[in-house]
C-alpha cells in the first residue's frame, strides 16, 4: 500500500500497541493535542485510551527518564522527544542513566525503549528546531540510533524498534513526513544494522543518512545521465552501523562519498570514512568525500538555511571530484 | 499609583503596538511573505508593557519563543524586528534568528528562545552580571505556564534565591501549552516560585495596571539589593499556538469569553486613570503606529537577503582551523 | 501506631546492619581493600528502614550516591553488596557498578546514582509501570538536600502530580552538599514539594518511628490510587562526604552535638515500644550480624574479579554491529 | 618554575583575576569548600571574595546557562563543570544557547566563557563520572574545545581560554592533576589551533590527544628502543584543530595512528582519521589506526577499567601493524 512516512509511523504505532499491551506512548500533546503538531501520533487515544496514551508535561528529562524507569520495571515506552534539539534539557537521562543500566547493573536489566523524535532543517525553523545531532547519540555505548529514510522502512525498522530490548532512538526526518512509498502490509520487521542498497552500481559509492540517502538517489539518477554507475546505500540504522555493507560496496566501486545532513566535526560521516580509511585502505582509489552541513548552526533565513543542507548538486560534485581524482 | 500623562502614552502606544505589529504579521504570514514559524502574543500585551514600562537599557530580560510583545516593549525598534522576522541582512539577527530567536543586545533584551525553560538561566546569569558590576540593573525571564514546569526553571528559581540576584520570574500564563490544557490551578505557578523563598504573586494579566504595580515593586526591590520576585500574569491565550493553528481543541464558548475578558486594550482605557489620554491623543498614536507599520513591512519586505557567505559568519568572534574557512 | 516484634526485629536488624555494614566497609577502605568512592550513610539509617519497612519486592526504590542504607534496607543480600563493593566477578553489578550505581532488580531497587538527581524521573517512570499495570505497588525516590535543587526533581514531582503517580519523594536533609552546607532553612523541601500538589511534611530522620509513619501513610496513598507524596527527613551526616573527607569545613563542636543528636539506634531503643526487643535479643541479632559481616567480607574480597572478556559483554541485550566484537 | 597541572591551573585562575576583575568563579564547593574535591580553586576566595567566586547549588543548567548570560553581559565567568559526566544535565545551555548566541543573534553577542571540567577514567569512579565526552561537544559550532596534557600548555591554553570572546570547554583530564613538569612564570599565553610536536620523528606519527599524548610519548620511547622513530603530536585544541601540523607530519611518516580516550563511534579518532583519510590520502602508505576506549561504558571495578583505557602496548601494537602493513 501506498503511504507517507508520517502514515506509515502512525500505522505501525497502533499496530505494535495492539499487539502488545506494555507498549505505551508518551510525550508532549500526544494524546489530548492533535497528535503532535505533525499528527504522527493521531488516533491512538481514541483507539487505546488516556492510560497508555499519555499526555506529559514539558519537561523532557521527566519524560524521557520516566520513559526509562518505566522500560526498566516492565512496561514497553515509547516517548516522543519532539525535536532532537530537545536532547540539551533530557541527555543525561539517555546518556547516563538509560544507556548505561545493562552495563553498570552487570546485565540484569533490560530497556525495552524507543524515543521518537524529529530531526533536520528545511523548514525555516532555524538554529534550535532544525539540527541532525544523531552523532552524539550513535557515540554512545547502550543506545541504538535508527534513521530511515522513507515509509517502508519506517514501518519496519519502529516494528524492531518497539520490539528489541535495547534503547532505540528513532529519528524522524520531518522533512521526509510527506514522502510517499508502496509499504509492505501486515507485520513488516526490518532487522537492524542491515543497509539497504537504493541503487546499484560499480564507478562510486554513495553512502547516505536518513533524509540524504534520498538525495543520494537523486544524485545517482543525475550521475547516470551523464553514465556514470553510481551505487546507493542506506545504511539506515546508524548504530549498529552496517559495515560491511559499506565495505562490500568501496571494494567494488573503489570510491565513496558519505553524505550526512549534520555538521561536519566528529559526524557520522567522519566516522564511516575514518571506519573505511581503516578497513577499507586497499579498495579506496581516491579520498573519501564527506559531504555535510558547515561548521555553523542552522540559520533561520531560508535564504541560507537552503546552502546549509547538503543538496544534490553538491553530492554530485563530490563524486565527481572523488571520479577525477 | 499615579500615572503621568507620558507612562500612559508610552503603555498605551507600546500595548497597541503590540497588537498592531502582530495582526500585521500575522495577515503577511497567512499570505505566506513570512518564513518559519510564528507565535501570536494577542492578549498578553499588558504583560510585556508592564513588565517593561519602568526598564532601562542596562536592564535585561530573556524571552520565549512568543517574544514580539516582549521586544516591543523592550524597546526594539519596528525595523529592525521587522526585517529580522523576514529573515533579512539588515534584521536584528541578520536574518539568522528570525521570530523564535530575535535578541537586541542594545537594549538588553536577550533574546527570544525556542527552547522552553532556556531563558531563566541566561537571565539570571545577566542577573549576577548587574549584581556583580553593581550597575543597579536588574533581569527578568518571561516564563509560559507550560514553561513553569522545566527543570530549569527551578534551578533558576533556587539560584536567585541563594544569590539573592535582582530578578523578576514573569510567569504568564495563558492556560495552554500548545494544544494542551495545563492542568495547574491559577496560582499554582507563583505558589510554587514562592516556596523556593522568594515574594511571588498573582496578577490579572489582562490589567496593565496591576502588572505594572506589581512589577515596579519587584524591580525596585531588586535594584535595592533586596533580591528575586514572582510574578504569575494570567491571561487567556487569543489565537492558536501558532499561527496556523486551528485550535479545534478549545471550545467555542471558551475562546469567546476568554478572548473578550483578556483584551487589555478596552481594560485599559475604562480605567479612570487614563481619562487623560483623550480620543484625539489616541486617533493620533494609532495612526502613527499603522504608518509605521506600514512602512517597515513594505521596507522589510523589499530589503535584501543575506548574502550566501554570511552562511558562515560570526559562529565564533574567531577561530583558528579549517572547519571555519 | 502499634509495632508487633517482628516488625520491631525486623527495623533492628535492618539499622544495625547498616550501620555495622558500613563501619565495616569503612575501615576496609582505609586499609585499601575496596576501590572507587564510597559515600557513608551513618545517622541517615532509621530513613531508609522507616522508608522501606512497609515495601515489597515489587515496590521500587530509586537511590543516591550514598546508596547502601537504601540497599540493605530494601531486602539486598549483603554478600551480592560486599561483592560489588569490592568490585567483583559476582556482586550484585557483576563488579561493573560498584558502590555508586549498585542495583537489584529482583528487589526492586533500581540502583544507586552518581548523578546527584538522576533517580527520580527513574523512580517516576517505575511508579508509570505500577499504575498502569495495576500491581498496587509504589516507588520512591531518595533525595539529598542538594538534589532537592536539581531540576530533574522539579520535573519529576510535576509529572507524579499531574499523572497522579504511586511515588513518594523521600528527601533526606542532612544539612551538607558534599562541602558546602545547604543554605535552605529546614522545611523548605517539604514545602516546595508541597506546592507542587502533594501532600508533604517534615519529620525527624533519626527517629525511626517518625519516618516510618510518614511513610505508611504515604505508602497507603500511593497503593490506594491518592498519588505522590513528599517527606522532608532531617537528620545531620555524620561522617564527611566521601570516605577521605576530614570535614574541616565543619566547626567540631556543631559536629559532636550534630552525630549525638542524629544517631537513630539509641533514638531507637529508647522509645517505650521497643521494650519487647530484651537485651539478650538485641544481642543476639547484634553477634548475627557481626558474623555475617565477618562472612561476607572475607568472602568477598577472596572472591574472583571479572574476566577481562566482561568488560565488552551487557553493553546491548543484543547488537548487529562490528562495535560490539 | 616546576609544578603540576593542578598547580597550574590554580596559579592561571589567580593570575586572571587579578589580571582582569570581570573574571568570575562559579560552581560547586568553588569558595567555600576545600576548593572543589581536588582543590584547584583553592586559595581564590581568600583572595578575591565571595563576591567573584561564587558557590552555586548543583544544578548545572543553572550553573552554565546563568555563566552565559553572564558573559552575554559583561563579565567573564570562569564555570565549573565538576565532571564532564554532567553535561547530560545541562546540554542545552551549551549547545542551543551559549553556543548559538553569537551565530542566532547575527554577531552581536560576544560570550567570554570558560567551563572547566574534568575528563577521564583511572580512579575507580565508574560510569557517570570518568567519560570523556569532549566530541559531543567538539561537534558543536560555537564551541571552542580544549584539553592540554601537561601543566605548562595547562597554564598557557586556560590563559588564552579565559582572554578568548569565545565559550571555551576546558578538559582537565584527572589523572594528570599530579603530572609536574617546567612552567614558564609570568604572563604565559598559547594560541588555540596550534599543536604541539612532543617528539620528532620519521616513521609514523602518533596523535594523542588529552593524557593519550602521554601515553603517546611513553610510546614513542618504547618504540624508539627497537629503532622506530615516531613523531608525537598533540593537538591541544580539539576544536580548533590544528590539522596543518597532523598532515604535515603525516606527509612525513606516511602513517598515523590516533589515540584518544573516548568512545569509538563519532569520536575525535574518527574525526581526524576521516580528515587525513580525505586531505592526505596521498601521504598515507597505511590505514590510520584508531586506538580508543572500546563501545562500553567504564567499568567500575578497576581490573576492567584498566583495559578499558588505551595503554602504552595498545598504541605500540596499532604502530607496529601500521608499519607491518
Ligand atoms: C524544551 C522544549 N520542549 C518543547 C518545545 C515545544 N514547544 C514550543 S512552545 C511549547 C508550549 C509552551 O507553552 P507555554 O510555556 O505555556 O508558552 P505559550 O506557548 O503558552 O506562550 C512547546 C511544548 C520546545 N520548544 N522546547
Ligand atoms: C549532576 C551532579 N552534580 C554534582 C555531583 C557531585 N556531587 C556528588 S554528591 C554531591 C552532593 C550531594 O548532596 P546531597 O544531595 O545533599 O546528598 P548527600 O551527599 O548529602 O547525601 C555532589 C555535588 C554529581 N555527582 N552529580
Ligand atoms: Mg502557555
Ligand atoms: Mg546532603
Amino acid at each position: 500500500m501506498k503511504m507517507s512516512v508520517r502514515e506509515a509511523i502512525n500505522l505501525t504505532l497502533h499496530e505494535e500497541m495492539a499487539r502488545d499491551p506494555r507498549v505505551v506512548i508518551m510525550g508532549e500533546d500526544v494524546a489530548s493535542g492533535q497528535g503532535g503538531v505533525y499528527g504522527v501520533t493521531a488516533g491512538l487515544t481514541e483507539k487505546f485510551g488516556v492510560a497508555r496514551v499519555i499526555d506529559t508535561p514539558i519537561t523532557e528529562s521527566a519524560i524521557v527518564g520516566a520513559a526509562g524507569g518505566a522500560a526498566l520495571t516492565g512496561l514497553r515506552p515509547v516517548a516522543e522527544l519532539m525535536f532532537i534539539d530537545f536532547l540539551g534539557v533530557c541527555l543525561d537521562q539517555l546518556l547516563n542513566q538509560i544507556a548505561k543500566f545493562r552495563y553498570m547493573f552487570g546485565g540484569q536489566a533490560r530497556t525495552p525503549l524507543v524515543i521518537r523524535t524529529m530531526i533536520g532543517a528545511g523548514e525555516g525553523t532555524g538554529p534550535q528546531h532544525s539540527q541532525i545531532l544523531y552523532p552524539m547519540l550513535a557515540a554512545i555505548p547502550g543506545i541504538k540510533v535508527v534513521a530511515p529514510s522513507n515509509a517502508a522502512d519506517a514501518k519496519g525498522l519502529l516494528a524492531e524498534a518497539i520490539r528489541q530490548d535495547d534503547p532505540v532512538v528513532f529519528c524522524e526526518h520531518k522533512a521526509l513526513y510527506m514522502d510517499e512509498c508502496e509499504v509492505p502490509e501486515g507485520d513488516y520487521v526490518i532487522p537492524f544494522g542491515k543497509a539497504r542498497t537504493v541503487v546499484q552500481g560499480t564507478d562510486i559509492t554513495l553512502c547516505g543518512l536518513s533524509r540524504m540517502a534520498v538525495l543520494a538517489d537523486q544524485a545517482a539518477a543525475e550521475l547516470a545521465a551523464e553514465g556514470i554507475s553510481a551505487e546507493v546505500i542506506d545504511p539506515r540504522t546508524l548504530s549498529p552501523l552496517d559495515e560491511e555493507s559499506i565495505l562490500a560496496s568501496v571494494s567494488k566501486t573503489g570510491r565513496l562519498v558519505v553524505v550526512d545532513e549534520s555538521n561536519p566535526l566528529c559526524s557520522m560521516a567522519s566516522e564511516i570514512s575514518g571506519m573505511v580509511a581503516e578497513f577499507g585502505f586497499d579498495y579506496l582509489d581516491a579520498p573519501v568525500q564527506r559531504v555535510t552541513a558547515p561548521h555553523t548552526p542552522v540559520p533561520a533565513t531560508p535564504c541560507l538555511e537552503k546552502d546549509y543542507v547538503p543538496s544534490v548538486a553538491d553530492i554530485v560534485r563530490a563524486a565527481k571530484k572523488a571520479l577525477a581524482y | 499609583m499615579d500615572y503621568n500623562l507620558d507612562e500612559l502614552t508610552r503603555a498605551y502606544r507600546l500595548m497597541k503596538t503590540i497588537r498592531e505589529f502582530e495582526e500585521r504579521i500575522r495577515s503577511e504570514y497567512q499570505q505566506g511573505k513570512l518564513p518559519g514559524f510564528i507565535h501570536m502574543y494577542r492578549n498578553q500585551e499588558a504583560i510585556a508593557v508592564g513588565a517593561c514600562l519602568d526598564m532601562r537599557n542596562d536592564d535585561y530580560i530573556a524571552s520565549t519563543h512568543r517574544g514580539h510583545g516582549h521586544c516591543i516593549a523592550k524597546g526594539c525598534e519596528l525595523e529592525g524586528m521587522m526585517l529580522e522576522l523576514a529573515c533579512k541582512q539588515d534584521g536584528l539577527c541578520n536574518g539568522k534568528g528570525g521570530s523564535m530567536h530575535i535578541a537586541d543586545m542594545t537594549k538588553g533584551m536577550l533574546g527570544a528562545n525556542a527552547i522552553v525553560g532556556g531563558g531563566p538561566p541566561i537571565a539570571a546569569g545577566a542577573a549576577l552580571t548587574a549584581k556583580t558590576l553593581q550597575t543597579g540593573g536588574v533581569s527578568m525571564a518571561f516564563i509560559g505556564d507550560g514553561a513553569s514546569d522545566q527543570g530549569t526553571v527551578a534551578e533558576a528559581l533556587n539560584l536567585a534565591v541563594v544569590l539573592q540576584l535582582p530578578m523578576i520570574f514573569m510567569y504568564e500564563n495563558n492556560f495552554y501549552a500548545e494544544f494542551t490544557r495545563n492542568p495547574k490551578p491559577e496560582g499554582r505557578i507563583a505558589e510554587r516560585a514562592g516556596a523556593f523563598g522568594m515574594p511571588s504573586t498573582v496578577v490579572d494579566g489582562s490589567d496593565f495596571f496591576a502588572v505594572h504595580a506589581a512589577c515596579r515593586e519587584a524591580i525596585e526591590r531588586g535594584r535595592n539589593g533586596g533580591g528575586p520576585t514572582a510574578i504569575e500574569a494570567v491571561s487567556a491565550r487569543y489565537y492558536g499556538h501558532f499561527e496556523g493553528d486551528p485550535q479545534a481543541y478549545r471550545d467555542d464558548d471558551e475562546l469567546r469569553s476568554q478572548r473578550e475578558a483578556g483584551d487589555p486594550l478596552p481594560h485599559f482605557l475604562a480605567d479612570s486613570r487614563v481619562a487623560a489620554l483623550d480620543a484625539s491623543l489616541i486617533a493620533e498614536i494609532d495612526s502613527s503606529i499603522f504608518a509605521e507599520l506600514d512602512r517597515t513591512v513594505e521596507f522589510a519586505l523589499a530589503a535584501a537577503d543575506p548574502t550566501p557567505e554570511k552562511l558562515y559568519t560570526d559562529v565564533y568572534v574567531n577561530y583558528e582551523g579549517r572547519a571555519m574557512q
